[in-house]
Order: C-alpha cells, then sequence, then structure tokens
C-alpha cells in the first residue's frame, strides 16, 4: 500500500453540484481509506483556475483532479509545467501523448441513461417526457442523448420537451419549467437539475434522477437514476501514481458500465411496478452493454424535441 | 414685553474660520430685531445655532426663560422658534400640506391627520394673510410662494420667535410689501421676529432694533429708531460705502435686437421687441416669472427665438447656442450663480476658465495650458478684488460676493460688447453690491451694451438708461431715464400698462 | 399550447404569481430604501443571506414563520451596515451596496460550510405548503404575504407621518431635519427594514418555492428587482405591476420554449426575454420626474 | 453627529487610518479562521505570502489587477462624468468577442492582427455602452437599470454564440470559441514571466486617462459634465457630445479588459472569463477615488487580497469562501477608512 499520497481537487462550483459532488465523494472515501491525503478548492472561478492548479502544483500535490473544459488549453501548459505531477482532468478532448502527466476523463455514463431511457417511456401514460437541464454542455448532452435514444428505443413515438434554464443552481427556476412542462402534457421527466424531482412530487407524476440516487427523498417519484461511480477512475488513477506509471490515458471508459462507473439505481419502491416486457429489455440491453456486444452512441451535440 | 429669547456667549469655529465670536443679545416679544453684516459675518451660523441645526462651541440660548439642549432642531420647534432658512428647505416633490405636516405628529401614528391639518393650515393663511393652495407641489410655486410655505410651517408650529434669513433676496417689491404686512401681523400678536437682510432701506422700515456683527463678533447694537443707513452701513463695513455715480449715458449703435420675438416654454416671450444700444444699460423690470428667464436664455444661447427676428450685430442669430453666444461677445451673469454659474466643485482656475477652455491661450489642439489658466485666474482675483486663499481653492468656498466677482471677471476680462446681467446683486452685501454696479457702470462707459434684469427696483432706476417692463412675456416699450414714475412701471409690471396709457 | 392558450390558462397565472413572490418582497424592500434617499445594491447578497437564514433556521427546527424571522432579522442587520456606512458616514452607495452583496454572499457561503461541511446534497425541510385558497390556489401563504406587504408599504408611505417623513427625507432630507425630525435614524431605519424585506424575498426561495438551500440560486433576482423599483416610478402599486409583468415574460418564455414557435430559437433568446422587455418597457415609460430628489446623496449637516 | 472636512490632514491620518483598515482585515480573517478550524495566527503570514511572498504569487496578483485596471478605469472615467456605467461586464464581454472574431477570422498579417483587435474590441465595448446613454440623454431613460439589466443580456447572447455561431469546430461539444493562432496572442512582458502585455496596455491606459482628464480639453469637459452639468451647459459645453465620447471612452476601456483576457490569458473564450470583473471594477474605481492612477494601486490592492487570501485559505484549510469575505471587507474597511482620513466626526 505505502503512504497516502497527496491529492488536491480544484473544483469549479461547489460540491453540492452532482457531477463534482460524485468525484468529491470517491475522493473522501479514498482518504477514508487511507489512500490518498486530500484537499479540495470549490467554486473556483475559470479566471483563477489555474493560478489555483500552480499553487497545488506548487504545494506538492502529487496528483490533481479538475475540469479542464473551460480552460482546456491553459490547464494543458501548467501540466507541461509539472511534468512529475500527475493530472487528471475532465476533458472532452482526448489525451495527448506529449504530455505525459495528463490524463483526461468524463461522465461517460451513456450506458446507464440509456437504460433510464426505456424504464421512462414505459412508465409514462402520455409518452412525452420533459427534460429540464442547466446547460447544453457535452457533459450534460450525451446523458440527454443516450437517455432520448433508451425511450425511443421503447417507444418510437415518445415525445419530449427540452429546455436549458441557464444555471446550475436554480431550483426554483428549475422547478417552474417542470411545471410548464408537465402543463404541456408530460408526465414522466428527466431530471438533470435540482428542483425538477420536486415539480413532479408536487404535480404527482414521475420521474428520473441522473448522476445522483435520489430515490431516498422521493419514493413515490422517482422510479429510476443513471448513477455515475468515480470510484474506478479515480482508483485507478491512484493506482497509477502510486506505482509511478502515472501516464497520458483517456480514463472515460472507467466511468463505463462495464467498469462498474455507471450503474442503474436499483428500483427500490418502484420494484415490481415496471411493465414485465420493459424490464426485460431493460435486462437484455444491460447484458448487451456489459458483454460489449451493445454500445451506446455517445452524442455530444445538444438535444432537441 | 416679555423677554422671549436670549443668546449668550455663542461662539462657533469651523475649522480655522471663526464664524461666530461670543455673540450675546436679547429679543422680547412683539419686538423685530434685523441682523445686519457682510457676506460671511455669520449671521447664518448664528441662527443655525440658535435652531439647534449647529452645536456652538460656547454659549448658551435661552427661550422664556428655559435653556435650550444645542444641537435639536426639534427641541427649539418645540420651545417655538421657527425659523425661514436662507436657502429654503422643501421637499419639491410633494404638496405644500405635506411640507407643513412633516414632523407635527408623532412618528408612529397611525393617521395623518390630513383633514385637521387642513382647516389649521387654512386658518392660518387667512390669519397672516398668507395665500397658498395646500395641494400645490412646491416645485410648482413661485419663489415667494414658497416664502410663504415656509412661513406657515413656522407659524403652523406655534412659533414664538420667527427667524427670517434673508427672506427678501429673491422677493419682489409687492412681495416684500405682503412680507412686512405678515411680519406686522404677527409681532402684533406677540411673536418676535429676527430679520436678516443685506438692504438696509428695509431693515429701517421694518426693524425696532438692529444688531451689527463683523467677521464673527458683535460690533455694535442699536435701535433703528436712534440711527439711520449711513451709520449701518458704516458699521457693518467698517468704512463709509457710496453709491458710484452714474454720468449721462452716449448711446452708440444697436448691437441687439429683438422684433416680436416669441420663445417656447412658459412662461415664453411673447413678441417681444427691444434694442440694446453700445453705452447704454437697459434695465428689465417685472415680478419673477414672467419670460425674464426666457429673455435671459435667449441672450445666453440656450433659448432660440419660434418666431420673430433677432439680430446680433445686425445680422441673423445663425445656429444659436451657448458656445455661439460666448463666441459673439456676449458676457453673460446668470440669475443663479451656484447652479449655473459656477462648478462648485472645481477651482477658481476652472471656474475661470469655464467659457474658453477650448480655444488659445487656454488650450492648443485639445491639450490645455495649466500654466494659461493659472495665470488668468490669477488676473481676475487680482483685478476684481476676489477674496480667497488662491487660486486652487474650491469655488464652493467663496462667499457669494467673490464668487460672483470671479464670474465678472470671467465675463468681463475680454471686453465684451453685450453683456447679459441676470439678477447680478441677489444675495450680495452692500459692499459686493456697489463693486458690481461700478463694474457694470463701468462697462457701458466702455461702450458695451447692458442688459439688466433685477427685481430691484431701485437698482434697476438708478443704473437703466432705458427701462422696460416685463409681464408674462410680453416687453412694455422702453422708456428712458427718468420717464417713468414707480407707480406707472407698477402697472406695466402688472400687465395693465398699456390698457391705462392708452 | 400556443400563445393565447397559454395565456388564458389559470396555471400561468399561478406561475406568473409563484414567480413574483420573491421579486414583489425584495422590489418592496429597494423602494422602501430608495424613497428614503439610499440606493441598496447590497439587495442579491441580502437575498443569498435571507435565503440562507431562513432555511436553515427552519432546520434548526424553528417554525416556519420563526424562519421568515430570522431572514427578516439577518437583512436588518446587513441592512444595518449598508446604512452605517452610506448614512453616517456617506460613503459611495454604489460601493457599499457591492461590498454589502459581495460581503453578504461570501459570508453565507462561507457559513454554510462551517454548519454544514460534511454534506454533499442540502438537507431538506418541509416548506410553506400551497395553501388552495381561491383560484390561483397553488400560492403558499407567504405569496399572499408578499401582495400584502406592497399594500402596508404603500399605505405607510403615502398615509402615516412616518412615511411622509421618509419620503421627505428622500426628497429633501435639510427639510425633514428643518422639521426636526432625524434624517439620519430615518434612513437607517428605512434601509434596516427594507434590506429586510429583501431577504424575506430571499427566503421565499428556501421556504417557499424551493425547500433547501444551494448556492447562488438567487440567480441576478436582486438586480432584477432594482429595474422593477425604477420601472415601478418608485410607487408601490406600479413596481407590483412591474415584478408581475417581469414575472410574466418569465413564465411565458418557460412556456413558449415548447410551442411550436418557440422550438427553433435558442434557449438563451427566452431566457434575454424578460430582461430585454424590462429595457423596453422604460424606453417606453422613459419619464423620471418622480425620481426621489435625494436618492443617492448622503446628508451631512451644515455641509456646503 | 456629522462630518466635518480636513482641510490638510496629517500623514498620521492619512496612512494611519488604511492601515487599521487592514488590520482590521485581518482580524477579520483571523476570526473567521478560527471559526472554521484553523490557525488565527498564521493567517497574515499565509496572505501575505500567497499575494506576494513569492515572484509566483506577485506575478498571479499582477495578473489578476489586469482586468480590474481596465474595468476600474472604465468605471472611472463614466463616474467622473456622472455616467452611471453598471454594465462594464457586459461591456468586457462584447470585447471579448470582436477580439476573437478579429482574431480568427480577420486573415490580417501578424503585426497587424494585435491592434485590429484591440481596436474592434474597443468599438465593440463603446457602442454597448452607446445605446444607453442615447437612451439616457434622448429620452431620459435611467442608465443604471439599462446597463445592469443589459449585463444579462449580453450573458445570454455570449452564451448563444458560443453554443451556436462561434462554437469552436474543434472544441468537442464544450461552448468555448476557436483559439486564437499564435500570431494573435499577446506576447509575454518578459522572457519567462507569466505576465503578458496586457499588463502594460492596462498601464499605459491609466496613464493615458489621466492625461486625458487633466490635460486635454475634453476631460475639463467630461469634469465639468460630471460635476454640474448645468454650469458646463450654460458655459457652452455640448453636454450630450461629452457623455456620447465619454461613454465611447468608457465601453471601449471595459472591452479592453475582455481583449486582455482573451488574447493574453485564455487565447479563447468561454462564457465565464470574468467572474464580475465588471461590477468589481465600480469598487476599485470608487476605491481610487475615481482617480486614474489610485486605479491602478487598488486594482493591485484588491486583486492582492483576493490572491493572498484565496491562498491563505488552501493553507489553513478553511472554506475558500474567505477569500470573497476578505475582500468585501477590506473594502468596506478602506473606503470607510479614506472617508475618515478626509473628514472628522464632530458633535452638532
Ligand atoms: N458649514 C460650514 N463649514 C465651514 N465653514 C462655514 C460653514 N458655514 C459657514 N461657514 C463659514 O462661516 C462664516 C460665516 O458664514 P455665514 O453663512 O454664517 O455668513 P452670513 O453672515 O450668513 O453670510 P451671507 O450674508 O452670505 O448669508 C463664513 O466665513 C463661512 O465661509
Ligand atoms: N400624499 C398624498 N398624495 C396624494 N393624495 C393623498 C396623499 N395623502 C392623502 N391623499 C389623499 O387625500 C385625501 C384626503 O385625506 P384625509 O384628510 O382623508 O386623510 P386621513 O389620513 O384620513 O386624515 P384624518 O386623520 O383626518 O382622517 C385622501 O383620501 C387621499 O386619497
Ligand atoms: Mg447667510
Ligand atoms: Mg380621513
Amino acid at each position: 500500500q505505502g503512504a497516502p499520497i497527496k491529492v488536491a481537487a480544484v473544483y469549479t462550483v461547489p460540491v453540492e453540484q452532482q457531477w463534482v459532488g460524485r468525484i468529491h465523494i470517491a475522493a473522501e472515501a479514498a482518504q477514508a481509506r487511507g489512500d490518498i491525503d486530500y484537499s479540495f478548492s470549490e467554486n473556483v472561478s475559470n479566471a483563477d483556475y489555474t493560478r489555483v492548479l500552480r499553487e497545488y502544483a506548487e504545494g506538492g500535490a502529487q496528483l490533481i483532479i479538475g475540469e479542464a473544459f473551460a480552460v482546456e488549453q491553459e490547464a494543458r501548459e501548467v501540466a507541461a509545467e509539472y511534468p512529475e505531477i500527475g493530472f487528471l482532468m475532465g476533458s472532452s478532448f482526448p489525451p495527448d501523448e506529449a504530455l505525459e502527466n495528463f490524463a483526461v476523463f468524463d461522465n461517460y455514463i451513456q450506458d446507464a441513461s440509456f437504460l433510464t431511457g426505456i424504464i421512462a417511456a414505459a412508465m409514462s401514460q402520455t409518452g412525452n417526457i420533459g427534460m429540464v437541464g442547466g446547460f447544453p454542455i457535452p457533459e450534460v448532452n450525451r446523458l440527454m442523448n443516450a437517455f432520448m435514444a433508451g425511450a425511443r428505443a421503447y417507444n418510437p413515438d415518445t415525445e419530449f420537451q427540452v429546455a436549458f434554464i441557464g444555471s446550475w443552481f436554480d431550483p426554483p427556476k428549475a422547478k417552474e419549467t417542470a411545471f410548464a412542462m408537465i402543463e404541456n402534457g408530460s408526465d414522466m421527466l428527466y431530471a438533470e437539475r435540482f428542483g425538477v424531482h420536486d415539480a413532479a412530487k408536487e404535480r404527482g407524476v414521475l420521474a428520473i434522477g441522473n448522476v445522483i440516487d435520489t430515490q431516498a427523498d422521493y419514493p413515490e417519484t422517482v422510479v429510476a437514476s443513471a448513477l455515475w461511480h468515480f470510484e474506478p477512475t479515480l482508483d485507478a488513477a491512484i493506482a497509477a501514481a502510486k506505482a509511478q506509471e502515472f501516464k497520458a490515458a483517456d480514463y472515460g471508459v472507467y466511468s463505463f458500465m462495464e467498469h462498474g462507473g455507471c450503474s442503474l439505481a436499483p428500483l427500490g419502491t418502484f420494484e415490481g411496478k415496471l411493465p414485465a416486457e420493459a424490464a426485460a429489455m431493460v435486462q437484455d440491453y444491460m447484458e448487451k452493454i456489459l458483454a460489449g456486444t451493445y454500445t451506446v452512441e455517445i452524442d455530444n451535440s445538444e438535444p432537441s424535441a | 414685553m416679555a423677554e422671549i429669547l436670549r443668546l449668550d456667549g455663542i461662539t462657533k469655529r469651523f475649522g480655522p474660520v471663526l464664524a461666530n465670536d461670543d455673540i450675546s443679545f436679547a429679543l422680547n416679544e412683539g419686538e423685530v430685531l434685523a441682523l445686519l453684516g457682510e457676506n460671511g459675518a455669520g449671521k447664518t451660523t448664528l441662527m443655525n445655532i440658535l435652531f439647534g441645526h449647529y452645536m456652538a462651541d460656547a454659549g448658551t440660548v435661552t427661550v422664556a426663560g428655559t435653556p435650550l439642549p444645542p444641537g435639536q432642531p426639534g427641541a427649539a420647534l418645540e420651545a417655538g422658534v421657527g425659523m425661514v432658512h436662507q436657502h429654503f428647505t422643501l421637499a419639491g416633490n410633494l404638496s405644500v400640506l405635506d411640507n407643513v405636516m412633516l414632523g407635527t405628529r408623532p412618528l408612529f401614528s397611525l393617521r395623518a391627520g390630513r383633514r385637521a391639518a387642513r382647516a389649521r393650515l387654512a386658518e392660518l393663511s387667512g390669519r397672516f394673510g398668507l395665500a397658498v393652495d395646500p395641494d400645490a407641489r412646491v416645485a410648482d410655486l413661485s419663489v415667494g410662494e414658497r416664502q410663504r410655505v415656509e412661513i406657515l410651517k413656522a407659524l403652523y408650529r406655534d412659533a414664538r420667535v420667527l427667524i427670517l434669513d434673508e427672506p427678501t433676496a429673491v422677493l419682489t417689491p409687492q412681495e416684500v410689501e405682503a412680507l412686512f404686512a405678515t411680519i406686522r401681523k404677527a409681532v402684533a400678536q406677540g411673536l418676535a421676529v429676527v430679520f436678516i437682510s443685506h438692504k438696509l432701506g428695509e431693515v429701517m422700515a421694518v426693524a425696532d432694533r438692529v444688531v451689527i456683527l463683523r467677521r464673527g463678533a458683535k460690533v455694535a447694537e442699536m435701535r433703528s429708531a436712534e440711527t439711520d443707513r449711513h451709520r449701518l452701513a458704516e458699521a457693518m463695513v467698517g468704512a463709509e460705502i457710496t453709491p458710484p455715480d452714474v454720468p449721462p449715458a452716449v448711446p452708440g449703435e444697436v448691437l441687439f435686437r429683438l422684433d416680436r420675438v416669441s420663445t417656447a416654454g412658459t412662461p415664453g416671450l411673447r413678441a417681444a421687441s427691444l434694442a440694446l444700444r453700445a453705452g447704454t444699460i437697459t434695465g428689465i423690470a417685472g415680478v419673477s416669472g414672467n419670460g425674464q428667464r426666457a429673455l435671459a436664455d435667449l441672450l445666453s444661447g440656450l433659448e432660440v427665438p419660434v418666431e420673430g427676428r433677432a439680430e446680433l450685430m445686425g445680422a441673423g442669430l445663425g445656429i444659436w447656442s451657448p458656445r455661439r453666444a460666448v463666441g459673439a461677445g456676449i458676457a453673460r451673469i446668470p440669475e443663479d450663480r451656484h447652479a449655473t454659474g459656477a462648478i462648485a466643485d472645481f477651482d477658481l482656475t476652472g471656474n475661470a476658465m469655464l467659457e474658453d477652455y477650448h480655444r488659445p491661450p487656454m488650450s492648443r489642439r485639445g491639450w490645455l495650458d495649466r500654466r494659461a489658466a493659472r495665470r488668468r485666474a490669477e488676473e481676475i482675483i487680482a483685478r476684481y478684488d476676489v477674496r480667497c486663499p488662491g487660486p486652487a481653492t474650491p469655488i464652493r468656498l467663496l462667499s457669494g460676493g467673490n464668487m460672483q466677482k470671479l464670474i465678472l471677471g470671467r465675463v468681463l476680462e475680454a471686453g465684451p460688447r453685450i453683456i447679459l446681467a441676470a439678477q447680478p446683486t441677489r444675495g450680495l452685501d452692500i459692499g459686493a453690491v456697489t463693486y458690481v454696479h461700478r463694474q457694470l457702470l463701468a462697462a457701458r462707459a466702455r461702450g458695451a451694451a447692458v442688459l439688466l434684469i433685477s427685481e430691484d427696483l431701485d437698482e434697476l432706476r438708478a443704473l437703466s438708461d432705458v427701462i422696460h417692463a416685463i409681464h408674462d412675456g410680453e416687453l412694455s416699450p422702453a422708456f428712458a431715464r427718468g420717464e417713468i414714475t414707480v407707480k406707472e412701471l407698477g402697472l406695466w409690471m402688472a400687465g395693465q400698462g398699456g390698457r391705462d396709457a392708452a | 399550447m400556443e400563445l393565447f392558450d397559454i395565456l388564458v390558462s389559470a396555471t400561468f397565472w399561478a406561475a406568473v404569481l409563484r414567480i413574483a413572490s420573491p421579486l414583489i418582497f425584495a422590489t418592496m424592500g429597494e423602494l422602501i430604501c430608495e424613497r428614503a434617499g439610499v440606493l441598496n445594491l447590497g439587495i442579491e447578497g441580502i437575498m443569498v443571506a435571507g435565503a440562507f437564514a431562513g432555511w436553515i433556521a427552519v432546520y434548526a427546527g424553528l417554525p416556519l414563520w420563526g424562519g421568515v424571522a430570522v431572514a427578516f432579522g439577518a437583512g436588518v442587520a446587513f441592512g444595518l451596515l449598508h446604512g452605517l456606512l452610506t448614512v453616517p458616514l456617506g460613503l459611495s452607495q454604489h460601493v457599499a451596496g457591492i461590498g454589502i452583496t459581495m460581503l453578504a454572499t461570501a459570508a453565507t457561503y462561507f457559513a454554510y460550510r462551517v454548519a454544514l461541511p460534511e454534506v454533499s446534497s442540502p438537507p431538506k425541510i418541509t416548506a410553506f405548503q400551497p395553501t388552495g385558497w381561491a383560484v390561483l390556489g397553488s400560492q403558499t401563504v407567504l405569496t399572499w404575504a408578499a401582495l400584502a406587504t406592497v399594500a402596508v408599504t404603500g399605505w405607510v408611505l403615502w398615509r402615516t407621518p412616518l412615511g411622509l417623513a421618509l419620503r421627505a427625507a428622500g426628497e429633501n432630507p435639510a427639510a425633514v431635519e428643518a422639521q426636526g425630525l432625524p434624517v439620519h435614524a430615518l434612513r437607517m431605519g428605512a434601509v434596516a427594514v427594507g434590506s429586510g424585506l429583501m431577504a424575506v424575498g430571499g427566503s421565499f426561495l428556501t421556504l417557499s418555492a424551493f425547500n433547501s438551500f444551494f448556492f447562488e440560486m438567487v440567480n441576478g433576482r436582486g438586480w432584477v428587482c432594482i429595474a422593477l423599483v425604477v420601472f415601478g416610478a418608485w410607487r408601490p402599486g406600479r413596481a407590483l405591476l412591474g415584478a408581475l409583468l417581469f414575472a410574466g415574460f418569465d413564465a411565458f418564455q418557460i412556456r413558449l420554449q415548447q410551442t411550436s414557435l418557440g422550438a427553433g430559437l435558442p434557449y438563451q433568446l427566452f431566457l434575454a426575454m424578460p430582461y430585454l422587455l424590462s429595457v423596453l418597457a422604460l424606453v417606453v415609460m422613459s419619464r423620471r420626474t418622480e425620481v426621489p430628489a435625494a436618492l443617492m446623496t448622503p446628508y451631512n449637516k451644515g455641509e456646503r | 453627529m456629522r462630518l466635518e472636512a480636513i482641510e490638510a490632514p496629517g500623514l498620521a491620518r492619512r496612512l494611519g487610518l488604511p492601515a487599521a483598515a487592514l488590520a482590521a482585515t485581518v482580524l477579520v480573517a483571523a476570526g473567521l479562521a478560527a471559526i472554521a478550524g484553523g490557525n488565527p495566527l498564521d493567517v497574515l503570514g499565509q496572505i501575505v505570502q500567497g499575494a506576494a511572498g513569492s515572484k509566483f504569487a506577485r506575478l498571479e496578483t499582477l495578473n489578476r489587477a489586469t482586468p480590474l485596471i481596465f474595468t476600474g478605469l472604465a468605471v472611472a472615467v463614466a463616474f467622473r462624468a456622472r455616467l452611471w456605467n453598471i454594465g462594464a461586464e457586459a461591456q468586457l464581454y462584447l470585447g471579448a468577442v470582436a477580439t476573437v472574431v478579429i482574431g480568427t477570422q480577420s486573415g490580417l498579417p501578424g503585426p497587424l492582427v494585435i491592434p485590429a483587435m484591440a481596436a474592434a474590441a474597443v468599438v465593440a465595448g463603446g457602442l454597448m455602452l452607446l445605446g444607453p446613454t442615447l437612451l439616457k440623454t434622448r429620452l431620459g431613460v435611467d442608465e443604471v437599470v439599462t446597463t445592469l439589466l443589459l449585463n444579462f443580456v449580453v450573458l445570454l447572447l455570449v452564451g448563444y454564440l458560443l453554443e451556436g455561431p462561434m462554437k469552436d469546430p474543434m472544441g468537442m461539444g464544450w461552448p468555448k470559441s476557436p483559439s486564437l493562432p499564435a500570431e494573435a496572442r499577446l506576447p509575454r512582458m518578459a522572457e519567462g514571466l507569466r505576465l503578458h502585455w496586457g499588463f502594460g496596455l492596462a498601464l499605459i491606459c491609466a496613464a493615458g486617462v489621466w492625461l486625458l482628464q487633466a490635460r486635454t480639453t475634453l476631460g475639463f469637459e467630461m469634469r465639468a459634465v460630471g460635476a454640474n452639468a448645468r454650469a458646463a451647459r450654460f458655459a457652452g459645453m455640448p453636454v450630450n457630445a461629452v457623455l456620447v465620447k465619454t461613454a465611447l471612452i468608457s465601453g471601449g476601456l471595459a472591452a479592453l479588459a475582455g481583449f486582455s483576457e482573451v488574447a493574453g490569458m485564455k487565447g479563447n473564450l468561454t462564457a465565464d472569463i470574468s467572474p464580475g470583473y465588471g461590477y468589481t471594477g465600480i469598487v476599485v474605481a470608487m476605491l481610487a477615488l475615481l482617480n486614474p492612477l489610485g486605479v491602478v494601486v487598488s486594482a493591485l490592492f484588491v486583486a492582492g487580497i483576493f490572491v493572498g487570501a484565496d491562498s491563505m485559505s488552501r493553507q489553513a484549510g478553511v472554506p475558500s469562501y474567505i477569500a470573497d469575505i476578505l475582500l468585501a471587507s477590506a473594502l468596506l474597511f478602506m473606503v470607510a477608512a479614506l472617508k475618515l482620513s478626509r473628514f472628522r466626526i464632530v458633535r452638532g
């Protein structure tokens, strides 16, 4: 095992944000195990981002985790300046052989999203699904697209309503947007943002969760969720760093279902309420995905209704 | 009569300035006391201390035998001290009634009590002859009406001592008469009045007793019955003041002419005709708000004729603007020196070059010549006797008279051919008034045409070679010096001159 | 659902009221401050503080109205700070306001982290529930309280001696002083109470519109209220109208996005609509006779 | 109680009070650190270390001060003329957009492209403020509100551009603009220094604005219009034209912040290049009492406090939000101290 390695994370949003929250939870777990010594900075604006990266680099971090998305170029410049330190960065770009210490990852949980799409279509009476997102960035788009593909796989006639609220943290606004969709015929909501579940609960319609499992808070509302598990990604990176073998690699695959990077949350309160046909379909696709015989398409483009 | 007010050893410093120096005097019921002094002598400061607006460094104020707690206008009001400030303290967007009621009821009471207030206001208006519309917006009122509101505010609160700080500076002669009538009614009902004015005639007319301040100290106290204007002036200034001689005019060509000119706005000019000749002073008499502003604005470049023809040195005005007016050699002394004539936060240098900063020698190709500007300011300071610490002093720190001298210097330096002087002596002390008059006469002797707009008929009649009355935007015919009596002029000012004369 | 159907649906109008409620509280708060002569750009941060304070108080066990009261208190505290800086000290109201927004926001986030270090998703409380009264029945009692605030503000400002004094303090403080009233105390009081209302507006988000607190959830609503006060020409009734109009644009754009008309357009256009229409409305009205004359002018006795 | 101006404040007062403001900020920092479980005694050292304790720290402070100098100048120029420009944020973003458009599309030869980018940015920012200014001069629409509201509109517009027409085709879907080619990037001010010429340009602009205000007729007009528009008009100044020129200059300066961030720091545009530089610019300008040279000092102060406090939060292991608290407290303490160094509190 050896001594814990020093890991620092730099987040552009508070750790309440689901995407970042999953990384944070995984890191805290690794720290609890004694594998790493973890520190983090949250809500770092992109204007300050590389300064904070450098500060951690100067401060002796051995592995730095972060989000390079909006600062791709600069983050790579920083990594180039500190070749001894491993950089594991959320990024939509592939790794670069020339930059040996810069590895990339992302929330590639389209597998699970696809399965939740099947469930959503099966549970919707009206065939009209409302989707509320924050911003149409690839990390959001690919999950929405996979979800829609799943829903169409079950019911090709499924209709969608899609809206972006232009904020990560405005639950009241997300809620209002969801209300409008319900009024406009949706009886199933895809909850990319906080607030959507609440609208569904208040109006007695169903919802699908995303990235985190929220059924405990909304037992009558949330049918299923596509969960992201950052642990496989992080554990692989820690192992590589400890073995002095950290290198430019694409850790994105560790979010795939076959690596345990994502999963379909247990149906829980909705166990047995799924139409048998749908349950079978979910099971079937899951097996194919795990066996590698079916690949959910990764589509980063902005979804539209 | 019983003593109602006593000031004892009042002393007040503003930084290095000793504004009040150990001043004491007393006031009896039913008495009018005039407070005299040059600009900056400390009159307003003393009254502000009496009213609780400022706290004295030393000394006490006693009203009806009870000492007032310092620095509390509320306590002064409660004790029956009412004050009409030199600069009115009214909220322009509120109604007359609101202004009067302000602060008269406990803040946290649930009802405004407007009905009772309205009745009481009507009663007071009647009793003291102060007619105002309680629902009018104060900003829509004339200066004279605003002053009535101020006095009503004090009376509404049962004032026993009424302080009037330069109440007549902005009033027309008729309004002054009405004010004096009100004062007489008030003293007859037992009020005591402190009256501040620079006009010695008024002081002699209304005051029982006079207290004179110089540089913050009380220098004299006398009964008005036992003195005269010369002695007052001498006590005030420390030397005798002689009004300037007015030699006969030598009229020259017409430099500016209005031919049946009308302007937009209310009250604008209405078919006004006028000719300003070189070497003469043309006076405009009228009750304020009758189009004087429009006439001054027209000459200043702020207004343009919408009808009729205006001629400058025989040619049309062209595209008319303040800058054109300055460029054409019109010197403009605006009515409101604080708001229009000067930039309070700028120093004397900046204010001195306000009108010609954009051309040599003040600037070249957009770059200011700071040395030239400073030299200009120093020249004006020296030549026009502006009392100040130096050209880098913010102009807001100057007294009104000195501010006016700087403005005079600014506009007269270039030797203008046409001079607009709108209320040039308003609020100035007797020394400064004399100074301004001398400057205007000197310009006339040089061959300048002067348009003098004033509400002070004495001033107008002393200086003007030609007088027009203005009423509701219409100008009367021109009357030569001595051609018209005050009474006739008054009729023209009231808009009835033509009818009577015809 | 097409345009006309949207406008005649009761659910649309219910949404308008819900969206407007926090704006109404905060707009009344700002209006009171500005009527007394103090621009309060601290509004955005004060709303954040109110949202947090109300929620954490309820989470800690207080009843919902206790939460509202705590939020109000938090607003008053920041209001007093803004008042202290801008009224007796006469500092620039722009700077103090922006400083207060920074301070209140950061202090709130800091307090949140210190209070709840180990939570990754903020805990939920049981928020105000819709009363089910009236036609627009999905409103909580806090929405009705917002409407009542408008009436009370109007009544106090125009029908009581206190209101007269406050308005006069925003018109000409020297006149207030000359009538024996304490200008600074009046202004401080107005800023304190006004800020309290802003904070209650923030707490609407966590106690009624939603049931927990998130960073950044106020999301610019405070700035909108500054505009609403101007839009409303510093009158409560017209400001209410403005808030309803703004909320109406917002509710409308959410629905419009799902119509055939809205489908092809970028979503940013819809989000920008309330702001653009507010600017347009200002241009159309473009009268500013009613601006409190002493707004943004500190009062210092004896200054010349 | 009232404030009385001190004609010639002594050195002790002029330096002592600001020093007290800094001390108060440190006390707040220590208190907060203690609350959050850090060591209050280390706080001061950590802030100083983080802001200026190493070459790295000093350069970071200068880098972060750069956009603040531009927005601070923009606000100082406008406020001096009483044009309440709360829209520096929007002007910054439009400047950034113009920078990217020219930098990636113009095809201009190397040496011309950077001046062209800067010029385009200035025009874009100036035009952005021109609208609200004309609404003010023509229709009397309050510019505080219009400039404030348009910030949101412009931010959404930039979001749209980055997701639509300006989206980087090589960006893997992330909403950002294409990167500027190397010749369109501002060079470093010295080899190996992480400080680009944007900072130099900011200093030049500060000097330029100072010259403009103190030495030119236009500057004189701008100050006069701000101090008393009525007197300025009476004296013959073209008040509306002066306001329009002020708007173009102010908007242009704010836009240079966007230019400098894109061309100097980031190399491309994202919707979040500014963490509120436009708003902080207001604080920077007022802290400098609207003096353009003072803006440089106050921008360095603001940047130093933020960078130092942010770094301290990591050293001390306290929530990073402490940095903003300290920045806000430092500001409020400092403006109060600056006021009290020119006024004394007296009775009555
Ligand atoms: N608030 C103040 N701060 C500093 N100096 C002041 C203040 N008020 C008055 N002064 C100074 O105190 C002196 C007395 O001023 P005051 O206004 O009392 O004179 P006044 O006799 O009323 O003059 P006027 O006839 O012009 O009204 C002047 O030198 C003036 O500059
Ligand atoms: N500030 C104001 N601006 C415009 N109208 C006003 C204002 N204040 C009151 N009013 C109007 O004036 C009318 C007359 O007021 P009224 O005398 O009934 O006041 P009140 O507060 O009821 O007094 P009271 O205590 O005597 O009953 C009111 O009906 C009201 O519409
Ligand atoms: Mg006086
Ligand atoms: Mg009644």
